[in-house]
């Protein structure tokens, strides 16, 4: 009981913490910011940040951390191109063979953590340069050799982009893999051992947590959650290149931290990294409607960032004092 | 209790080395099926490793294991899982973010529809908590959780999975007599049930009370293996440290405390801002080792951080030699105070860093500089001064104390204060996981610090200890002083009826 | 080699992607007495030519306090330029000025705009579909013109090397392009070695260098830009072969390069006026936004091409000093 | 709470053979271009940016902590420089104030840096990720969002060209390996990033150290900021773009763990250089920009994996059985 009012009490900050954000553009920036419409775009921003992100969060959980998204994504869509340019093969085939080059690249990943025992940060930003430099070797050309965009227009792959009824489908999507996500980490045997992994890789061990597994796997959810992102990005642009999800990695990473997910690993969870993406596409967004200049809009939004993260840490600090004394206070009790 | 010479375990000729150092070497170790075998040995004899080995955490160099008669390969937990081994590892395995509940049953969660029963977990963990009556709930994070609540839940995990072989290293490390005399009656239950029992433990009075044999390794060798009747206190700590310990069972002693000599510390009406701890007074004298004793969660360990400045008090006062301090460890190690903390891996060392290192930390102002580098020559100094003053092992200053033996590292910790002048030292049950040569070697230090001048605040779960060293005692219960001994004798059963409420010791005999 | 195929759409796209042929909901405004707000999309706002657009687009309009424009960084990427696209849709801008980080990327928010009666010009990046207008300066014929004209200063004879931007875009591909068809005329000059630097001058510096020790007898580089053209020129002049003694070659035709040229350490650059490529723009999108005149009557994008300035030593002067960005 | 800290830490030993073996594979390749003095000062030029910030950002490394405004206060900072040396006609005296100016807005950013860490327990990834926003934005209204340029006075230009800088990067690496190995400053830093707890019940002000750390980190950057400024002879917004991951990647080639507590100056400074080699090699040998990546990529795991299985927990068999395979 004592833990469930904690995070909750927790989640209702980050809340907050949003609906003041939502609410300082309604004033600031009016019935630009404040429309329907302005608001389902919002949430379109987020939901490849927010797919991508239950796989990132996972790794960021388990101590890791995840530089490849973006070059996974452009390697799945790139594969997708290759399928749809040179081929007749059906769209679902083409999606499901793009699924499992994100989850093998992903598995990689996981192999150079887990096995080679190679540290994450560095391991995945090896990986970045090698999926991008293999998306680039697989692009597609013109006869001169010069890399070109392939459109994919048919009807097929390309309504993955648009909206069923209000909300576009990538949001719904997004909002499957959220639950999902959250269900598995908190709900399974596996999501248990990726906190505990992160928590503490050596009591893990002594645990009977097989760590590497755990990594491996985590990774290669990453991977599949990169290749979802990746076909929907794909979808929205009808097209693919070699440059999709350049310098998106970072998207991801920030959304979780900024919901709450410790890079050190042990704690968070996919809903606070939903939030954190909410939050960020709402930043983004809400800027462009102050009618700023683009130089005071890089320093609105880095003051907002501080002063908000700001208030967070010092509530959370203060609430976490409190729990460890109530929990101090109940061992007491004999 | 048939079948009791049938041997479960059995490891032949185990070798293991790290990085080149042999740390095992041609050791024989078997138990038998319902038998209580304990396992002893110095701090570094090499105890923790056997059993890691045993479980599979680490890989042996060399030699075989048995089961049940038949070969085994033990690769990881899973492997021990199913031969029915469970094990309570000395470095406690728990996960701090996960609640109480979690943990049990970390790894063998009940599940309905492949989704883990939260519920159904929780109500089985209170059964079991209920069983054995330790203070606990089963959602409460781990996280917010004391060392000695930790190692409660720890002895849950083990005891839950029914099996056929228990190993504990060191159980009762963070435990008060309370919970401790829990533990062995599980224990003995346990036996009378055919479960074997593999116990490490420092504390000699629990492994003569509870061990039917009892293997001895000395520096990663065997040393012997005595069965019940050999099991002689003077012999037991011969053949383990190859040295005579006056090992006097200090169940009972008359207390002295000198009143005259000046105040060397008083605490005035000290608050918790959390109400761990209210309205403590006491004062300590020049020379004096003043005992704290309670139960787990008395609020002990809190009021020596508010002393030392680690945590804030709420109101009241610290004054040192008459002079009111503002605490914080800065200050206090400044005025000649020193802190020995409770849960040394958080909060004693810097597990990355050498012995030098380590005990350098706090004595920088009394190590000579040249210009502005630190003289290494110094340090080294002070450093290897302390490892032969209190015998640490491995005797490499280089060495990171992370993978040194839990005696070992506690002694880096205490190291460092004794080699700097001290008004004050306070120490947080500073015999936890020791080795009870080292042990002795502890009270000497203190004993002779004391002598010296120097004022002791001693917080120890450890009974005997407490009563062995301190010259006064009081005793704290759910955040109050509740009884001073002083100048009278002092039984433990007297101190821990104290601790629980229990004022008077007929009563308590009753 | 693989024959690419095609794709039949047996759906008749609803939704989105209906543009060709459909009615735009176009609505009139009046530039010049309305309160309306043009929205520019830069590929990337920190690189000197996106500024110079910018501007360029700010000057046609300074003179009227009704019109304003409202500037958006994709930084230089086709997903966040997507969403920016949306956005500005969203906001009922009045016309759409982009340069499109990927034509193929943009075109379905190129087309949603016009669909959604806001005229879209291009700037110098195409759109892979037909809009109001596309401003742009050549490239694949910029590329041939420093061919043509470095092979004349090296004496049509020697090996020579490329420096490269980021790949995949179409602007600087082509560039690259028209150098290497139109040096395929000279028998005697070869390209020896062809780097990325991603743009950037300082990266540029290390690709020179490099270039130095494998070919220590280089006469010639082409940059693909200027930045990295004067790059390369200040690394060649630490190596003690500064002052035209390699003839390097830039493009764009920004400020700092032509001072580099009058100098003498760089040997020349393409020029354009972006300024005046953006005023176009600008001056396009209030045409375009007043007149009935819609994307769907045409067949084909109208495209505007800048007239480019070869520069060297002899010709630099001729570019005014107001003109250089 | 108590994470397991990788055990990787580049050894000496393993660190010079892959160095070795680097040096040997591109002599023997390219022997006419990869040993010459001039080549290998380029190499040396080419990463003496990365090494400066690197002697510096060390410390907010082993603390555990991160600086992402790397490359938006190194693009501020040589704006700052750029702006006030033209500003002041281009004079010695310029330079000399410019480089205050610069050396001023670094310590004053990482001083804002460490007191909201420190004050407010903000994970350090969010301050630094809000910072950058806000360098970036400030540098684009110094400069109006356009290229500022700066070829006099000698004084200035001469801070970046080959020699100088490389003797300011050893300089820089030789000034912070002795406050880190020799110092009490710098045992201090170790003992606050292997267990911030136990450092503070050591008596150490963790958050005085700590902010320490992120003025040094901020020094180095606008260092780094001025040498670069230098060099280009021009400054601008997007100036040390991309820094951030190289100067991030060169500590962690070079063995500096981002949990903390672990590293060394020369350990970063070899990260630095291997990359430098890296680069360098793969232009020699003419890999296109398309390949780099994968054969850097490659280069590094390799290299990496090779360290940290030596490494790893020793102890477990399935570690040796990937090292048979491998
Ligand atoms: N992972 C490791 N790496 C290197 N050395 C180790 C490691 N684990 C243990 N050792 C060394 O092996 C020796 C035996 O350690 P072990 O923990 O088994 O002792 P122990 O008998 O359990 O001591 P204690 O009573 O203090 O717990 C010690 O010298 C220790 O330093
Ligand atoms: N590592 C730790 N992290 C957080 N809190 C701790 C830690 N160690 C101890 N505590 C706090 O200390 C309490 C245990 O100490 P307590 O206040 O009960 O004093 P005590 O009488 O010394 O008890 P004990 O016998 O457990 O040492 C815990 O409930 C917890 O609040
Ligand atoms: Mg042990
Ligand atoms: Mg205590």
């Amino acid at each position: 009981m004592k833990k469930m009012k904690q995070t909750t009490l927790r989640r209702f900050i980050s809340l907050g913490l949003l609906l003041v954000l939502i609410i300082l553009f309604a004033i600031l920036g009016g019935g630009l910011f404040f429309n329907a419409d302005n608001f389902i775009e919002i949430v379109r921003d987020a939901s490849v940040v927010g797919i991508v992100g239950v796989g990132v969060t996972m790794a960021i959980i388990t101590a890791g951390i995840d530089l490849s998204t973006g070059s996974v994504m452009a390697l799945v869509a790139m594969t997708m191109a290759n399928i749809y340019a040179y081929t007749l093969w059906p769209i679902p085939v083409m999606i499901i063979l793009g699924i499992l080059v994100g989850i093998a690249a992903g598995l990689c990943n996981g192999y150079i953590i887990g096995y080679l025992h190679v540290p994450e940060f560095i391991g995945t930003l090896a990986t970045m340069g090698i999926f991008r430099s293999l998306t680039y070797i697989i692009a597609i050309t013109d006869d001169n050799g010069v890399i070109q965009s392939q459109p994919m227009t048919v009807y097929g792959f390309a309504s993955l982009g648009y909206a069923a009824g209000y909300f576009y489908l990538v949001t719904i999507a997004m909002i499957v893999f959220i639950i999902v996500g959250q269900i598995v980490l908190k709900f399974t045997r596996f999501g248990t051992n990726v906190y505990a992994v992160g928590a503490n890789k050596k009591a893990a061990r002594l645990s009977g947590i097989k760590v590497e597994k755990t990594q491996l796997i985590v990774y290669g959810i990453s991977g599949f959650c990169c290749a979802v992102g990746g076909i929907f990005t794909a979808a929205r642009l009808q097209s693919a290149t070699a440059a999709i999800g350049d310098g998106f990695e970072f998207d991801p990473i920030a959304a979780a931290v900024v919901g709450g997910v410790a890079l050190s690993g042990g704690s968070g969870d996919v809903v606070g990294t939903l939030i954190g993406a909410l939050f960020m596409a709402t930043l983004k967004n809400g800027v462009l409607k102050l009618n700023m200049n683009t130089a005071y809009q890089y320093v609105i939004k880095g003051v907002i960032i501080i002063l908000v993260v700001m208030f967070d840490s010092a509530y959370k600090a203060h609430m976490d004092r409190l729990a460890k004394e109530r929990g101090a206070k109940e061992g007491a009790e004999e | 209790m048939s079948g009791m010479n049938e041997i479960i375990l059995e490891a032949k000729g185990i070798y293991k080395s790290f990085s080149g150092v042999p740390v095992l070497q041609d050791v024989h170790f078997d138990v038998r099926k319902g038998e209580v075998h304990a396992l002893m040995g110095e701090n570094g004899a090499g105890k923790s490793t056997l059993i890691k080995i045993i479980t599979g955490v680490y890989s042996k160099d060399a030699g075989t294991i048995e089961w049940e008669g038949k070969p085994v390969e033990i690769n990881n937990y899973q492997d021990c899982q199913k031969l029915g081994v469970a094990c309570i590892y000395q470095e406690l395995s728990v996960i701090p973010p996960l609640t109480v509940a979690q943990n049990v049953f970390l790894g063998r969660e009940p599940r309905t529809f492949g989704l883990i029963d939260y519920a159904k977990m929780n109500r089985m963990t209170q059964e079991l908590i209920d069983r054995y009556q330790f203070p606990l709930h089963p959602a409460t994070l781990v996280e917010n959780l004391g060392m000695g609540q930790r190692q409660l839940i720890e002895i849950l995990k083990g005891l839950s999975q029914n099996s056929k072989l228990l190993i504990m290293d060191e159980p009762t490390a963070s435990l008060s007599g309370k919970e401790a005399e829990t533990l062995f009656h599980i224990i003995e239950t346990l036996r009378s049930e055919g479960v074997s029992v593999i116990y490490i433990s420092h504390r000699l009075e629990e492994v003569y009370r509870l061990s039917d044999r009892l293997t001895i390794l000395r520096d990663g060798q065997n040393a012997a293996v005595l069965n019940r009747e050999e099991i002689v206190p003077k012999k037991v700590i011969a053949t383990m440290i190859g040295k005579i310990v006056d090992e006097s069972a200090g169940s009972k002693k008359m207390l002295h405390s000198d009143d005259t000599a000046p105040v060397r510390l008083e605490v005035k009406d000290l608050t918790d801002p959390a109400d761990r701890y209210r309205h403590i007074s006491f004062q300590v004298h020049r020379g004096e080792i003043l005992g704290l004793g309670g139960l787990i969660g008395a609020g002990r360990t809190e009021v020596v951080r508010a002393i030392y400045g680690v945590d804030k008090a709420k109101s009241g006062e610290v004054i040192l030699d008459g002079q009111k301090m503002n605490p914080s460890p800065k200050t206090s190690i400044a005025a000649g105070i020193g802190f020995v903390p409770e849960d040394r891996r958080s909060q004693g060392f810097i597990p990355l860093l050498s012995t030098t290192r380590n005990i350098a930390l706090t004595n920088y102002d009394i190590i000579r500089k040249k210009g502005a580098a630190v003289s290494y020559a110094d340090e080294l100094a002070m450093s290897k001064k302390a490892i032969k003053d209190i015998d640490i092992r491995p005797a490499d200053p280089d060495k990171e104390v992370g993978v040194m033996s839990g005696g070992n590292q506690q002694k880096v910790v205490l190291g460092k204060w004794l080699m700097r002048d001290l008004k004050l030292l306070i120490v947080d049950e500073p015999t936890a996981g020791i080795d009870v040569g080292a042990k002795n070697e502890i009270y000497e230090i203190l004993e002779n610090l004391a002598k010296q001048g120097v004022a002791i605040i001693l917080v120890s779960s450890d009974l005997q200890e407490l009563i062995r060293v301190s010259h006064r005692i009081l005793v704290m219960r759910k955040g109050d002083v509740v009884k001073e001994f002083k100048n009278e004798i002092v039984t433990q059963s007297r101190v821990l009826s104290a601790g629980q409420g229990i004022l008077d010791e007929e009563e308590a005999q009753a | 080699t693989l024959q690419k195929t095609v794709r039949v759409d047996k759906h008749s796209p609803a939704g989105e992607g209906t543009a060709v042929g459909g009615v735009s909901n176009k609505v009139k405004v009046d530039p010049y007495t309305e309160d309306v707000k043009i929205a520019y999309i830069a590929h990337d706002l920190s690189t000197p030519n996106n500024q110079a657009w910018l501007e360029g687009i700010e000057r046609e309009t300074s003179s009227w306090s009704n019109i304003t424009v409202q500037s958006f960084n994709a930084e230089s990427s086709a997903e966040t330029q997507v969403q920016l696209m949306a956005d500005a849709i969203n906001q009922k801008f009045n016309a759409i000025i982009v340069q499109c980080s990927d034509g193929t990327a943009l075109a379905p928010s190129v087309e949603q705009a016009e669909e959604a009666g806001i005229p879209v010009i291009t700037l110098n990046l195409d759109a892979d579909t037909v809009h109001s207008a596309l401003v742009m300066a050549p490239d694949y014929d910029a590329g041939r013109m420093a061919a043509d004209k470095m092979a004349e200063q090296i004496g049509e004879n020697g090996n020579i090397a490329i420096i490269q931007g980021v790949p995949g875009l179409h602007r600087t591909d082509n560039l690259e392009k028209g150098f290497r068809d139109t040096i395929a005329n000279y028998p005697n000059i070869k390209i020896v070695d062809a780097q990325s630097a991603s743009f950037e001058k300082e990266k540029a510096m290390t690709v020179m260098n490099s270039f130095l020790q494998s070919h220590p007898d280089l006469k010639g580089v082409f940059a693909i830009n200027d930045a990295m053209a004067e790059g390369a020129a200040l690394a060649a002049e630490s190596a003690g072969k500064g002052g035209g003694q390699i003839c390097i070659w830039g493009a764009d035709g920004e400020k700092d390069a032509l001072e580099m040229i009058e100098n003498g350490q760089l040997s020349g650059t393409i020029y354009t006026n972006s300024w005046d490529q953006g005023s176009t723009a600008a001056k396009i999108a209030l045409l375009m936004m007043s007149s009935e005149y819609s994307y769907n009557v045409l067949t084909e994008t109208p495209e505007v091409i800048m007239e480019p300035v070869v520069a060297t030593k002899d010709t630099v002067g001729t570019i005014d000093e107001k003109d250089r960005w | 709470m108590s994470g397991e800290k990788k055990t990787f830490s580049v050894s000496k030993y393993s660190k010079l053979i892959i160095l070795a073996v680097f040096i040997l594979a591109l002599s023997i390749l390219r022997p006419k271009a990869f040993l010459t003095v001039g080549n290998i000062s380029n190499v040396l030029w080419s990463v003496s940016v990365i090494g400066i910030m690197v002697s510096g950002t060390i410390y907010v490394f082993l603390l555990g902590g991160i600086d992402l405004s790397i490359e938006t206060l190194c693009g501020l900072t040589a704006v700052v420089i750029v702006e006030v040396v033209t500003h002041m006609g281009n004079s010695v005296g310029g330079v000399i104030v410019g480089i205050l100016a610069a050396l001023g807005v670094g310590a004053l950013a990482g001083l804002l840096h460490g007191f909201v860490i420190t004050k407010f327990k903000v994970p350090a990834f969010l301050v630094t990720f809000a910072t950058q926003s806000v360098f970036l934005g400030l540098s684009m209204i110094i400069t109006n969002n356009k290229i500022v340029s700066c070829t006099k006075p000698k004084l200035f230009t001469m801070i970046g060209s080959t020699w100088v800088s490389i003797i300011l990067m050893v300089i820089i690496a030789a000034f912070s390996w002795f406050l880190l190995s020799r110092t009490v400053f710098g045992r201090r830093t170790y003992a606050v990033g292997g267990n911030a707890t136990a450092a503070e019940i050591s008596g150490i002000n963790v958050a005085k150290n700590t902010i320490l750390c992120y003025v040094i980190s901020g020094l180095t950057t606008a260092i780094g900021g001025i040498v670069l400024a230098s060099m280009t002879q021009q400054a601008m917004a997007s100036t040390g773009s991309g820094y951030t991951n190289d100067v991030i990647t060169a500590g962690v080639i070079g063995g500096v763990s981002l949990l903390g507590g672990q590293g060394t100056v020369q350990g970063a400074i070899f990260g630095a250089v291997l990359m430098g080699l890296l680069n360098n090699g793969l232009n020699l040998m003419s890999v296109p920009s398309t390949q780099a990546g994968l054969v850097k990529g490659i280069v590094i795991i390799v290299a990496v994996a090779f360290d940290a299985m030596q490494h790893a927990d020793q102890s477990r068999k399935k570690v040796r059985k990937v090292v048979k395979k491998a």
